[in-house]
């Protein structure tokens, strides 16, 4: 399902050959092999990856309002190409406006133990899948870049996490408050529109089966109970697609405001949970086995939901925010 | 994509905000509520801030849907009373109306001076509108109308009510129902409040015997009725469209200052008021996304208001709720008159009227979703 | 609906008598009208006002099990007899060894303006109905007694409370930590008592209405998401009345476990108000309006929960309890 | 009212607590989840405290049900594995069994040697149970069973299964439903685990392909199966009689203890874990009322354990979600095997397993409140 605001035609585009390598990932992906090196070629030739690459004049190559349309779509596969690292490591490295610290890599960021922001020391790799080998981090206001150990997993089964191996070396640039509020709004927004596609797709695909699975004669979906809880979910997807698309718009038009991209992240990391929790209830056993592709969707937005700040943490820090007792910065 | 042109809303919102301080209002001794409310439109009328995106030629500003949502917002920032909520009757007559009613009745209603009422629901038709039962007979070059309305708004100070009435047979559902113009003064219309459950007289029963209505009154054909019925619901569904993003905005900003009035927030009430800015917040964004797609598909609200309505009734009653726990028993160890309380039970009546939430989710998931019947 | 456990012949009895004086109220009470003074004297004449007084051995005349009959069967008809407090401040004198200080009369129990615990100062007298016009509180470990004005009413509108007008007398008994955390363990299992009656009653009238009423052709207790949302709020009676139940047979068996007490309070604050919620959006429009009761146990549980710690008070000081950091005093 | 004979309850109850400290056991390396339990059922066996509520006559020690409660609530706190779930099996043989069947099968069941599973569900019947399709065929003294079971918990590890299947005609519904002792070494049988979303293989599909079964195997008439298998899912809502009182108990115990491992507990932390308790406290009240109950009335658990269920599905839901959120990223950073995330998992089918919580929730209205089907 698309956004139902008008997109331009280049954005139907994009969205469109996006939605091609989703596709690809989602029926070719075995149950048992997370393997997205594919996925991430097919990113890597349509330039996605490079999105929030600096031009001459140091702006980002893509707005906002595309790169969520992106990840939006790539997350609807919950594919594990390391898309969302890269293009924060990207995004990191442009505002602190270095060259690229790895050239033609695949890169993610570091975060420390709790995920709540940037690290350089005891700090962990968040989306380091193939072929990911450093991650960008911050020392104080530095920024940094680490060699990675091999992943160990995680319970987002396609996107590991990684233990730095080598040292933090520092690569030049440096981070302002400013521009770390600003890559933590971008940040926020591009986490709310992996809940956001993770959790629509799997609500989408759960209307269907309810059309389709029979039980007391009929079709699960024509029970009100039924109804009635795909209903609100998709509420809980439409108002997180209101408030990705409108943090995305207030990004991308300068205003500099960060309060829509915070309340974009803390509604969808509640929300996205609870969407794709009725999901698994429509699907019913099945959605329990590990085949079926639901608790992918589960441990997707579970994990995104404790990056960079979870719901709760989120709210906290906005009060903060509106009451003017913060700058936005966490 | 682009909500809206920063830079002219920006300046219209600045204009708005330095206007508001100076303008708004208090009610008087003994002063209704509704007269208060009307008192209050033609204030912002008289101002230029009523009919932002009506059409120049019935004395709107032309300006897109967005601005309806600045007004909104500013309104509830300030602290101002609700917003007026007459889009959705001015549009039933310029989507249905003849030229003559559109003159007639729009000027009246731009500015506050006249004041109206809708007459659908009706003590068997609560969510099941279709099954209303009041009957308009043709008599040569008019109707008799015959039939019991109720949860009538102020009925006792209308001076037209927009109403619906079979001119079908009886018992044909969506089929067979008009829509009339009915002036309150006219003979054989008795009206009796309802003391609501806030102690407050908001509601009205009306009892139409044998009432005489010109034929020119009617909106549109016969039988047109449900479409305009379900248009004007559909608006009533928007945050926006009603005046509740102003009063929301209003309610969250008034409870923030009391329950920091200290200087101190406890952890809980910190946590729970994020929580609350967060949904109103989200339900505000969704607004503004909604009148920009109207805007680009200049289309009328349709099924998928049913959404905006369980948003915007989640944020009505998490909020009361809320403020209620936060303020404490103050609230309700008072005597007569707690506005606290008043809004906490007219929020509980928000997932009942205007369709029940039963009837929004069935909406949302039969014609939206396109789930099995 | 009554108990689903055995109840003595004693107690189907008594359960009885307080059914047939609760529905006189119910039956003979104007919408304007709040004077239940009729139901005060038969109260009286049932000796049921006295339950808490002490023996010739200081013990209490009933069970906390038949006050909670008692209670609950008033609670069902809103009814606004001041029982509840003179059982309170009953059972106040009772626990600080002191005869009744102002003889036959009814009485309540003087409250912080937030309702938090007992107090002498700054203090109000709730569920102060005719004919109460002294209510007792605590000063320090003192027990004192005020005369007060006439009752200002409450957003509760059959249990108005009052402002003391006379100075604080102290009458001779003290109260010690322990008899204070008893008396505050029967407060909340009387006040957990009264919201069970309340929203239990308004939803078995519900559920009989949804029987009734037609929309659509049909009933509209044949829809399903009707008979869900009774279901689920049946489902939070049955818990309240378990956690009353057991918390009444907690103090009764004098094992002097206060949690229990606590847990049926901290429960039934918040799912008393669910209910009741679920049941107002039952009868739709017509609870509503003033005229039809619902709105009357609206009032009643709202009020209830935050007497002597809300839902969320309570629940915090149950996990200080429960971590040893507490003795149970509030 | 009593709800027990508090100071011999007492005594049992510290007997046990003591017992517990010198007996818990440990998963052994390679242990399957399924063996480790079983392996805790017969140490608990030898300890004295298995079939506490079941009659002397066969192994039991003729207890009130509220020493079941005890049970559970001390396995809970001391952090032990959950207590064996066997009360409803054994119920089945002491309602309907032949006294053979008795002495057959109920030493092993009580005693844990013998492991056993439930072939209930179908692919195409899971709410909607009697919709099943699997086939008994008489010939001559015995049974010739074909069909496919799924969900079956451990079903590799089982010595025996509670089958139903159909004796009478296909599509017969309730009717025509009969239960059999299926020994699991049958010729016929093939098992398949099914690794569940939790990267555990607890459930297995089952696939029954003319397997023998003798007449004397058969509980009950034919046709009692459908009443055994109602009498058996009424058990299994009850969170005492599947040992999940045990289970809650220890989670709620081992997250208190981490939150608050540094001595400090932040308020928002104290206010979820107090809000835990509490219901986890009403949840034990409720399950000691519903005992006290049934042997009040010496009935068997009927339509009134869907209450159960739901209670106990909703702090199953709300204690493993609180616990993902108050443990923070920690337990999700972790390669495979997060034991927190898969309670979780685990949390999520518990409103689907054993009558999905909307068959709970038909069965409240319309068999408990008498709503209108």
């Amino acid at each position: 399902m698309t956004a139902t605001l008008h997109e331009s035609e280049e954005d139907v585009a994009l969205r469109r050959t996006v939605a091609d390598i989703a596709e690809r990932c989602r029926s070719t992906r075995a149950a048992e092999v997370d393997d997205h090196t594919s996925c991430w070629g097919a990113l890597v030739r349509s330039g996605l990856t490079e999105l929030r690459g600096a031009d001459d004049d140091g702006a980002p190559l893509a707005t906002v309002g595309q790169v969520v349309i992106v990840v939006e779509e790539m997350a609807r596969a919950v594919c594990g190409a390391p898309l969302v690292g890269t293009l924060l490591a990207t995004e990191l490295q442009r505002l602190a406006d270095v060259d690229h610290v790895v050239p033609d890599e695949a890169l993610t960021v570091l975060l420390d133990q709790e995920l709540r922001g940037l690290a350089a020391d005891d700090a962990l790799a968040w989306d380091a899948g193939v072929p990911v080998t450093h991650a960008v981090g911050l020392d104080g206001e530095n920024l940094v870049v680490r060699a990675l150990e091999g992943a160990t997993g995680s319970q987002d089964l396609s996107r590991p996490v990684a233990v730095p191996a080598g040292d933090a070396e520092l690569v030049g640039g440096t981070l302002d408050a400013d521009a770390r509020t600003a890559f933590e709004a971008f940040a926020h927004v591009v986490l709310a529109a992996d809940l956001l596609g993770a959790s629509g797709a799997v609500l989408e695909s759960a209307i269907e089966y309810a059309g389709q699975r029979v039980q007391f004669g009929q079709p699960i979906g024509t029970f009100q109970a039924v109804q009635h809880l795909c209903a609100r979910a998709h509420v809980q997807v439409e108002a997180q697609r209101s408030a990705v698309l409108f943090a995305a718009w207030s990004l991308d038009s300068g205003q500099g405001d960060v309060v829509p991209a915070i309340v974009a992240k803390a509604y969808g990391a509640s929300a996205a949970v609870e969407v794709v929790e009725k999901a698994v209830q429509v699907f019913g056993g099945v959605a329990i086995t590990w085949e079926f592709p639901a608790h992918r969707h589960l441990r997707r937005v579970l994990l995104d939901a404790e990056v960079l700040g979870n719901g709760s943490a989120l709210s906290g820090h906005l009060f903060d925010v509106v009451e003017g007792r913060s700058d936005g910065l966490q | 994509m682009d909500f809206s042109d920063s830079s002219e809303i920006a300046e219209f919102r600045s204009g708005l905000r330095t206007w508001l301080v100076d303008h708004t209002i208090t009610p008087e001794a003994e002063e209704s509520e509704a007269m208060f409310l009307k008192r209050w439109h033609q204030v912002l009328f008289r101002g230029g801030w009523v009919g932002l995106s009506w059409p120049t030629e019935y004395g709107g500003k032309g300006l897109s849907n967005a601005y309806d949502v600045v007004l909104n917002e500013e309104i509830g920032a300030s602290g101002a009373p609700d917003a007026p909520r007459i889009g959705y009757m001015g549009r039933a007559f310029l989507q249905w109306g003849t030229e003559e009613q559109r003159e007639r009745f729009l000027p009246g209603l731009l500015s506050g001076d006249d004041y109206w009422c809708q007459g659908f629901s009706e003590p068997n038709a609560g969510s099941d509108l279709a099954n209303l039962s009041t009957r308009a007979v043709k008599d040569g070059d008019r109707y008799r109308i015959t039939g019991q309305k109720v949860w009538t708004s102020y009925a006792e100070y209308a001076d037209y009510c927009i109403l619906l009435a079979r001119t079908g047979e009886p018992g044909g559902r969506h089929k067979g129902v008009s829509a009339f113009v009915v002036p309150m003064k006219s003979a054989g219309i008795d009206v009796r409040p309802i003391v609501a459950a806030t102690g407050e007289s908001e509601f009205c029963e009306m009892f139409f015997e044998d009432v005489e209505v010109a034929e020119e009154n009617r909106i549109g054909a016969e039988g047109d009725g449900w479409a305009i019925a379900m248009m004007t619901v559909a608006y009533e569904r928007g945050a926006a469209d009603v005046g509740y993003l102003s009063k929301f905005g209003a309610a969250l900003g008034e409870l923030r200052t009391l329950v920091s009035s200290d200087g101190h927030v406890p952890p809980l009430a910190r946590q729970r008021l994020g929580e609350l800015e967060v949904r109103f917040r989200v339900l505000t964004e969704h607004v503004r996304r909604r009148l920009t797609e109207r805007e680009q598909n200049d289309s009328l609200p349709g099924p998928e208001m049913s959404v905006d309505k369980i948003l915007m009734t989640d944020v009505d009653q998490t909020l009361h709720r809320a403020a209620l726990e936060l303020l404490g028993p103050s609230v309700l160890t008072t005597g007569p008159g707690s506005r606290w309380l008043e809004k906490y039970i007219y929020s509980r009546a928000a997932s009942i009227y205007g369709g029940s939430e039963q009837v929004q989710l069935n909406i949302i998931a039969q014609r939206l979703l396109g789930m099995p019947r």
